[in-house]
Parts: structure tokens; sequence; C-alpha cells
């Protein structure tokens, strides 16, 4: 029972991941790609934290009332990432909207298509 | 009686999820996530006094501001796409 | 009872992450999938409170479930907000997947439980800045003792990676410009509630700012939050007055300005003949300089995230003109 | 002794009210009865649960930022009610009349 209760979050927190991939994987739509990929990426953060966590510790803010501290190191990786992902995000945002614009879709099938037609010019399809 | 009143805010997130998936209307799908998200913070009160996490009054602070403002922008941004999607069934 | 409570809570949220994740791989329209990201956020800052991660907390609240929300819809606003009706459900994706997820679950077996104090990774490196937290930089967060001067390599690295992902996003969309006609309807309710709250953001955001040493808080928090406040004033007021406000032409110099103030608080213990980031040359005092070196840093590092994310937010909610 | 016994009273109507608003916001039939019943409990809930809390820390720099957060929800329900509320108004969402379901029972748009 011990056993099981101390693996839980680990399981949970793969179900998630796998579902992020899944999500990158099978839908076509490059905005639920990226939102798939953010939930890839939050499940790896629950990990980190989950990996700090120490029973009966008190977060790494030193108090005079305990001695026990949660491990501060994947709290620091952590904020940064999240930080840092959220900065990457928006620049494939950024990019999501230019292919929109350049391509007039948004669906991997349909710019590959497009891609395959050899009198296809970018430029001119670009929307005012 | 703390507990009792963390169990029925976790049902009440559980309750308000179902609708928020349930929908039928883009419309009750924000209420449910605004409602999910006041929820969220009665939830850090409460179970940051009973389980004595560390400075949970300024996350509660901090949710219930960020709320507000992702509240505003999805009906703002709603708004303001609706015109280009007429021929959907909203 | 504590002990059960706090794991009934964590099991609760975890299991609402899941349907959360679920429900947003079942619906077709793209608003709703992110309405949900946006919620999954939020329960995620809640899970990383439960685990005594409070500024990791802080910091996904702010970021996840403010900052990136408000950006993927007005993204949304400007690509159209429905998937393709042919999704697709990859049998092969799925097949790949489940492979993956059991190699990782057969990888997890040898794990210690969560919560043991005497796995791996507690006994090094992390007792020791915990101690020399205590001894010589005498703050009481650990995790901003770390973050700016432990690791300050790191963090100016970081804050190096967002300033590039702003400049990026500014050569890809361009600055944008406000168009009247998108300007949010009038309406009265919204305004009078508006205009306080904007000043109780602001503040709160100065108070995380400076109180990151004591509490949970710090730069990056702040930066976020004070431009939310920003945000919500374009949001509710329209476009062109909040870029009366805060020009939009300013906003990629406070972010190199930004940057600068954490290089050249560096570049002066180096010339002091110290190492790079070593705040003790800050002041004859080893103690205060490092106070006077995390502040300095933080400071740098809000200041640059705050123009950051608020360009990128100018960049997708005003009007490209390519051409 | 009579402030706990406040706070556990105060905690217990803000929980259940919470629910009540929770099984509203499930049940109702159409839109603005399901708004209205999220909206009108949470306003009420919320402060409750918090004064529960602040009875039982007592009167510190915590208490008041906790009364800081009742102002805000107070304050900010109603306007995110009455936004929403003018936005679905907007969009074309009408509220069901009676005649028009006689208790069928069938959730319309």
């Amino acid at each position: 029972m011990n056993e099981l209760l101390g693996h839980v979050n680990y399981w949970i927190v793969i179900f998630l991941m796998m579902m992020g991939l899944y999500m990158v994987i099978a839908s076509s739509n490059l905005i639920k790609k990226l939102i798939g990929i953010s939930v890839f990426q939050a499940s790896v953060f629950i990990l980190y934290i989950t990996f700090g966590k120490i029973t009966e510790g008190s977060p790494p803010i030193i108090t005079d009332n305990t001695d026990v501290y949660s491990n501060p190191l994947p709290h620091v990786l952590i904020l940064t990432a999240i930080v840092v992902g959220v900065a990457t995000t928006s620049v494939g945002l950024a990019l999501i909207v230019r292919i929109q614009e350049a391509y007039g879709s948004l669906d991997e099938d349909d710019i590959h298509d497009i891609n395959d037609n050899d009198d296809f010019d970018i430029k001119s399809r670009s929307i005012t | 009686m703390i507990a009792a009143a963390i169990v029925a805010l976790l049902i009440t997130l559980a309750l308000t999820l179902i609708r928020a998936f349930l929908g039928p209307n883009i419309y009750d799908q924000i209420l449910a996530v605004n409602s999910f998200g006041t929820k969220t913070v009665l939830l850090i009160v409460v179970g940051g006094h009973a389980l004595g996490w560390f400075s949970y009054v300024d996350i509660a602070l901090m949710y219930a501001m960020v709320n507000f403002v992702g509240t505003l922008a999805v009906m703002r941004f709603f708004e303001q796409y609706k015109p280009q999607g007429e021929n959907n069934d909203y | 009872m504590i002990e059960n409570l706090e794991l009934l809570i964590d099991v609760c949220l975890l299991t609402f992450l899941l349907l959360i994740v679920f429900a947003a791989i079942k619906t077709t329209n793209l608003f709703v999938a992110t309405m949900l990201f946006g919620i999954f956020s939020f329960v995620t800052a809640l899970l990383f409170l439960d685990l005594d991660a409070v500024d990791v907390a802080f910091t996904e609240a702010a970021v996840g479930a403010g900052f990136t929300t408000v950006l993927m819809l007005s993204a949304l606003r400007l690509t159209g907000a429905f998937e393709n009706v042919k999704h697709r459900h990859s049998v092969l994706g799925l097949f790949i997947v489940v492979l993956t997820g059991a190699a990782l679950i057969y990888g997890v077996a040898d794990f210690p439980n969560m919560g043991d104090a005497n796995a791996p990774v507690h006994l090094h490196i992390a007792p020791e800045y915990i101690q020399l937290t205590q001894e010589k930089i005498d703050i009481p967060n650990v995790v901003t003792a770390v973050l700016a001067s432990f690791r300050g390599y790191d963090t100016f690295g970081e804050t190096v990676v967002i300033f590039s992902a702003g400049a990026a996003v500014l050569l890809l969309l361009g600055m944008g410009h406000a168009e009247p006609k998108h300007e949010p309807e009038q309406n009265l309710v919204l305004w009078v509630v508006v205009k306080p709250f904007i000043a109780l953001i602001l503040i709160f955001g100065l108070y995380v700012q400076f109180h990151g040493d004591f509490g949970a808080g710090g730069g990056f928090q702040a930066g976020v939050i004070f431009a939310s406040g920003f945000i919500l004033y374009s949001l509710v007021f329209g476009e062109s007055y909040a870029r009366q406000v805060v020009p939009a032409s300013i906003l990629p110099r406070f972010a190199a300005l930004g940057v600068i103030i954490y290089g050249l608080t560096g570049l002066v213990s180096l010339l002091s003949d110290k190492t790079f980031l070593d705040y003790n040359a800050l002041s004859s005092n080893p103690v205060s300089g490092q106070h006077l070196g995390i502040l300095l840093v933080e400071a740098g590092v809000g200041l640059a995230v705050f123009s950051t994310v608020l360009l990128i937010f100018y960049s997708f909610s005003g009007v490209n003109h390519n051409e | 002794m009579i402030i706990s016994i406040l706070s556990d009273i105060c905690l217990l109507l803000g929980g259940i009210l919470t629910l009540t608003g929770a099984v509203g916001l499930l049940r109702l039939p159409d839109f603005y009865s399901r708004l209205h019943a999220a909206s009108v409990t949470e306003s009420l809930a919320a402060p409750l649960l918090i004064i529960g809390v602040i009875l039982d820390t007592g009167f510190t720099l915590d208490s008041a930022k906790l009364v800081l957060i009742i102002v805000i929800m107070v304050i900010v329900n109603p306007t995110i009610t009455h936004a929403l509320c003018r936005a679905a108004a907007h969009g074309r969402i009408s509220p069901e009349m009676e005649s028009e379901t006689e208790f069928s029972g069938k959730e319309s748009k």
C-alpha cells in the first residue's frame, strides 16, 4: 500500500505526459500540437517538483520552526523553466501566425498538400 | 470542520469541471472556467490554512487577480473573433 | 489526519489534470482547448503548492495561467479557432504513445517513494545550499538565494533567453499598431471596477518584486504580474490607450536594459578581482554585498521579463501590416 | 471558544453553499439560470469561507490580506457575471421560457 501511494504521482504524471505526446502526434492542428507540448512540459515540471518533496518537510524558506526543508534545487530549475517555456511558446505561436498568413491554414495535412503543389508561391498567398 | 469544507470544495471543483466539459455553448464553458478559478482561490485559502502552506495568502491574492484578467481576456478575444466565424454554431 | 488531507488533495488534483487534458484532446474548438489549458495551469500551480514548492506555484499561476492563456487567445484571434473536422485518430500514434508510456512506467518502478528523505537527490548539494544560505547570504528564501546568487550564471542565461524570445517574436510579427475599429465596447461597470484593480495589481507586483527575499516571489513573477496590469488596461480600455501609457517603442530598450543591469552587476565584481557575479565584491561586508547583488539582479530580471512579456502581448494583439 | 464555533459555522455554511452552487451550475436548464446559480452562491460562499479562516487565524498581517481577498471577490464576481451576461445577450443566447420546455428536462442551447 505504501509502495502504491509513493508511486501514484509518478504514474499519473506519466499518463499526463503521454496524453500530451498523443496530442502532438495525433492532432493535425498546429495550435493543438502546441497545447500538447505545453501539457508535456507541465507534466515534466510536476515530476521534478515531486522529486523535491520531503514528507513532513516545509517549503525551503528558512524559519525557526523546523529543520526539514524540501529540496530547493528542483524548485529553482523549474521556476526558470516555466518562464523560458512561456517564452518559447510565444515564439512558436508567432511562427504559427506567420504560417497561417502564408498558407491560409493551420492544418498540417493541408500545409503538406500546398507544399507539394509546385506552382505554389508563398508570397502571393500572404494575407493583408 | 475545515476538512469538511475542503472536501466540499473538491467536490465542487469536480462538478464545475463537468459543466466546463459539457458546455453546451461557449458561454457556459466560460462561466464554468471562471467559477473553477474562484473555487481554486477558496481552496487555497481553506487548504492553506488547514495544512499550513507557506504564504498561501499571497498566492490566493494572485490567483484572484489572474482569474479576473484571464476571464476578461477570454471574453474580449471571443467577441473580437466572432465576426469572422459567422458560420459556426454558437 | 493532515497527511491524509494532503494526499487526498494531491490525488484529486492529479485526477482533475487527467480529466482536463482528456477533454482538451476531445474538443475541436480551440477556444475551449485554450481555456481548458488555462485551468490546467491553475490546477498545476495548486499541486505545486501542495508539494511545498511555493515559488514555483507563484510562477506557474502568474505565467502559465495568466500570460500563456492570454497569449494563446490573442493568437487564436489571428488564426481562427476551429480544428479541421477530419481530426484523425492515429492508431500508430496511440501505439507509440502506449509503448513509450509502458517503458517509462517500467523505469519509474525503481524510483524512491515520493517524500522519502533519504532519496539520492536530497543527499548531495541541496543540504549544502540550505546551510550556505543561512551562513553567507542570510536571507530566508533559499530558492531566491540559489536562483540569484549560487546559480546566478544559469539565471543570467535564462534572462537572455527570454530577451531573445522577445526579439524573435518582434522579428516575426513586428510591433503592430492599434486598430480603432477593434476597440472594446464601452462598458461602464467594467471601467469603474478595473481602474482601482489595476492599481492594486501594480502595487502587488512591487510587493512581489521586493518581498522575494523573505517569501515567495522575485523578479520573474513580479515582471509578469506588472505586465498583466497593463494587459488588463489594454483589454478593457483599448489597445490604443495602452500604447499611449507604455509606448511599444520603449519596450525593447527596457528589455535590453534589464539584461544589461544583470550583466553589469556581474562585471562590477569581475573588475574588483572576484569571479563573475560574485556579489561579495559589491560591499565591504560580504553579507550586505550579497543582499545588494540579489536586489540588483532581481531588478534586472523583473525589468527584462516585464518588458518582454508586454512586448509579446503588443505584437500579438496589435494589427500587423507586413507589406 | 465561541470564536472557534463561529468559525466552524462559517466554514460549514460556506461549504454547503459552494456545493449548492455547483449542483445548480450542473443541473439548471439554461445559461442564464446557471449563471444565476453560480454567481449568487459564490458571492456569499467566498466571504463566509474566508471569514471562517480569518476567525481561526486571529488578527495578523495574513488576515488583513484575507480581507483584501474578500473585497476583491465581492467586487469581481458580480462584474464578471455582468460582463458574461452581456456578452451572452449580444451573442444571441436566449433564455429558455417555460412554455417552450414544458419540463421536458431536455437541455437546449
